[in-house]
């Protein structure tokens, strides 16, 4: 698929559906860990993108990601609110108002989404929160790019990374957001939202890489 | 999980509706989005108090709203911090001219999205400032990790700031005394059963007959380590070694002793927890001078208990007896 | 059983001497023979008004020892009503010289302990009144049964009685509206999980997952019936329905609404049962005049709800409306 | 034995041991039609009548049933305590100042002890209450004695009637007490307070058996 305004869509979409799959398993990981309540914020704040999405189509993907931007921050709460809110944000700005994404667009809105997220929590790598999910996503993605990958080459190699590093926060001891109260209690788990990132990277790519 | 209510997805609506017809001389709920002021919003020259957070803990914040407490509550989901689209036209519709107090719990969620409105309202062109709380130290502090909690302190920076505000200081007063009241608090909890989340449907953690969790939060996180039961008073004193530990109080000292129940513990327990509190505080020479025992900052249905302790100045005392009138806390008037 | 306490048999002194602690300026507790008084007991020239049942229900009775309520409150063993040689001398530190009126709940216990201790505090020339508070519907009324029992309208008849005690009503007056209160008020309860007595160790019933006890009393007896759970507005008509048949409301009638915890309910579930209450008592025309929403009569840690509905005229309300100053109830001062 | 003033502090003594043996059972019975407290009060009434007794013996069997009634009224609490009160208080003033009880005396007594506890209670026969326990008593006691039993026989025969008495309330459907307000659901479970009468006739039965 080529990465127009119409397939951002489609991801969006696919989030709001992969993640209403994934509800239970979200909510699992955060009550093991957390207030048992990401899965519901994320299934409610995509179920409200849809909505918006329904309205009417977007010129371009900026503006697609602006929409889900603006929506997600005043419909999922918490933590991962404000945190998605603000990658879709300035990945979105990073884009201008490309019609297609090209594989370097790609990279750069990535890139914004991740430090987005870290400038909103201060998380590092390692502090088991989503960025590490977005931080080995990015640098796949970069690597990807400069091997000559396409944009959904490009968003598939990030996806894998982002699984990678979600199932790789499973050891850590938490040090941002809820789980870090629970000091080395916390070591055993995957963080949550380092799992909804990697389910809505992967469903980037399963979308860029539909044939239309 | 039984309870009375009729749909997960509409329990913080609902119940906001059934709280502000109970309390329509105090309050008016704005349905959407979502907040609840005082009646008499805005108060002319007065500083504006706003707090919010996940629902669940009810009194808190809506239960607070009214005559010398809050201006504005924002409830979010239930364990889920509010939107910046409703702490927003929450702030701009109790700025009275002397500016907005956000009071925040020290939640990496609350904080985003207070942060976030606070940005807003500002640049719509109300003063804000936050104060954030930080009372609970069954959580290790440190520039590494999301701080402290904010728990039943809340309940008395709440009231006092309140106070303050209702007297006519200035935002920075208000904000300045918040934080006294923050930096000179501490609270630990405990949890003999688990609270359920609505929407999630199975308690959010799992306590055998014989455990209980020392250090919980007021969302159903797990605390700061898992114990065999104990009885109330070896409870209290586990409860309170950190907090005096850490408040450093001391001979002479003059407190306000907070024993606040989690939703599911009788009153009677309550003050069971009270009375030995009382007594650890008098064999070390600290006087209570206050005192609050009853459900105010709660986790659903959870048994347990949490004890909070503030070392007093004359002027906290002064604030925390003037007039408040709001549907959990009233006296005076 | 998982508690707060530190021994099932000094529960009650325990809970009692924390209590008396916190609201040192309101009550002075009587150790042995247990009873608690108003701190400015006896008031010369005021009706004294005593209540006590056994323990378990807090804040009732003792919590509302105060101005403009109780004089006395006697505290039985958990569920187990008060005896004679603690409700007598109660009965004897309250009395100013105007007699003293005992609020009796209509329990076989309550009834004869009470009765004893009234021919016994006459025979020491303290003029004494009873009112039996009998407003549960879930019993039947029959002169062959032990009647109904005293619920939720024992703190609506506390409250309105003890105002008219304060503004000067003599023994018989206030003796009159206290049964006008009790025969314009119905009450009926709900329990999704049973309470476990202290001494027992045990839950008083069993309910599974699915199921509810509709009717139930205050002591964790059985009810009337059990049910599949059901939303909070199914359970709530299904409590109103008799509460509004017995009590013969119609078009026109102004009520005092009265949603009260059981003691394991959370505040947020009370207010969306209070919700619906008001939605069915507004399409049957009748109009909520005062409102009353927390845990005031509980069953320990039960988790439910009753509801009470007090038919008002114009000096109910105006005697509700007066000051109030006790631990659990507290306006206008 | 002779029922004595020794006799009657046996006796009660005896009810302290007996009713603490049974407290889980009577509580059981009290969970399950009523609210779960009886065999905890009857625990603690009895208990502190043996404290009294320790100060110091009686100089009759009226003493010491007046000493009980007292001790029970202010320590028992609920239904039980004002009717065991009453029972015992009646007992002791249908005795005098005899010092040793006969046939006739000990019908008296329980005949007087009975309807104490209707006089305070109103509750009949058939109402499922510990009525149901004492009427049959006073009734075989009366034969027994009219057909010249001696006195402990005719405590026996009374002891024997009241369990029975007891046991015959497990169908009834409860009319008065805390049990009345289960309705029909109260039929299918023994009367607490009336086993708790016929383990306190009983009592008295054996310690007058007994050889000294
Ligand atoms: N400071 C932070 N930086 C980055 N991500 C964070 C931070 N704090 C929390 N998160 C992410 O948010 C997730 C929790 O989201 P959610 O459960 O929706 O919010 P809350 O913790 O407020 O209930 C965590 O699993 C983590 O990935
Ligand atoms: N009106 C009555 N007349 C005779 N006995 C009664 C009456 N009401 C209750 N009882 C007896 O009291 C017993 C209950 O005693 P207890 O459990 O100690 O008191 P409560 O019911 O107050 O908890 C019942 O089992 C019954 O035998
Ligand atoms: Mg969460
Ligand atoms: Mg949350
Ligand atoms: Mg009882
Ligand atoms: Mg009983």
């Amino acid at each position: 698929m080529v990465l127009t305004a119409q397939w951002a869509e489609a991801w969006i979409r696919e989030c709001s559906r992969v993640l209403t799959e994934n509800r239970t398993a979200l909510m699992e990981l955060d009550r093991a860990i957390g207030d048992a309540d990401h899965g519901e914020n994320m299934q409610r704040g995509f179920a409200a993108v849809v909505g918006k999405l329904d309205g009417g189509s977007q010129e371009n993907p900026a503006a697609v990601f602006k929409l889900t931007a603006m929506t997600l921050m005043s419909t999922v709460g918490g933590a991962a609110g404000p945190l998605y809110g603000t990658a879709f944000l300035r990945g979105a700005t990073a884009l201008g108002d490309a019609a297609e994404l090209d594989p370097a667009a790609v990279v750069a809105f990535l890139t914004a989404a991740r430090d987005g997220v870290v400038a909103r929590g201060k998380a590092e790598p390692g502090d088991k929160t989503m960025v590490d999910a977005w931080t080995p996503a990015v640098e796949a993605a970069e690597t990807a790019q400069s091997a000559g990958a396409t944009s959904p080459e490009v968003l598939n190699a990030a996806a894998n990374a982002a699984q990678a590093g979600a199932t790789a926060t499973e050891p850590l001891i938490a040090r941002k957001g809820r789980a870090s109260y629970l000091g080395e209690r916390s070591a055993g788990h995957r963080d949550p939202g380092a799992q909804s990132s990697a389910l809505i990277l992967q469903a980037a790519a399963d979308t860029a890489g539909q044939q239309l | 999980m039984k309870k009375l209510i009729n749909d997960p997805q509409s329990v913080v609506t609902e119940s906001v509706e059934g709280f502000g017809a109970a309390h329509a001389d105090l309050v008016e709920v704005h349905p959407d989005p979502l907040f609840i002021t005082r009646k008499d919003a805005p108060v002319q020259g007065k500083v504006g108090l706003v707090s919010g957070g996940g629902s669940g803990h009810e009194p808190l914040h809506a239960g607070f709203v009214g005559r010398g407490m809050l201006d504005a509550a924002v409830p979010g989901a239930v364990f889920t911090s509010p939107t910046p689209d409703q702490i927003i036209p929450a702030t701009l519709a109790v700025d009275g001219g002397a500016g907005v107090l956000h009071i925040v719990k020290n939640y990496t969620g609350d904080v985003l999205n207070f942060e976030t409105a606070a940005e807003m309202a500002q640049a719509e062109g109300v003063e804000v400032r936050s104060v954030l709380i930080n009372d609970d130290v069954a959580v290790e502090d440190s520039l590494y990790t999301a701080g402290r909690r904010g728990v039943g302190g809340t309940v008395l920076v709440e009231r006092i700031a309140g106070a303050a505000a209702e007297r006519g200081d200035s935002l920075d007063a208000v904000a300045a005394i918040a934080q006294r009241v923050n930096d000179n608090v501490r609270s630990m909890g405990v949890a003999l059963s688990a609270c359920t989340v609505p929407h999630a449907g199975v308690p959010s953690f799992e306590l055998t007959e014989q455990e209980i969790e020392i250090g919980i939060g007021i969302h159903g996180e797990p605390g700061r380590h898992r114990i065999a039961m104990e009885n109330a008073d070896g409870i209290t004193d586990r409860l309170l070694e950190p907090i005096l530990g850490d408040l450093k109080a001391s001979n002479g000292d003059r407190v306000l002793l907070f024993v606040n129940g989690m939703g599911g513990t009788p009153a009677s327990e309550l003050y069971i927890v009270y009375r030995r509190a009382r007594q650890v505080l008098a064999e070390q020479g600290v006087s209570v001078e206050r005192s609050l025992v009853g459900n105010y900052i709660t986790a659903l249905e959870m048994q347990g208990a949490s004890i909070s302790v503030l070392k007093l100045d004359d002027e906290m005392v002064e604030l925390w007896d003037t007039p408040v009138w709001t549907p959990a806390l009233r006296w005076g008037v």
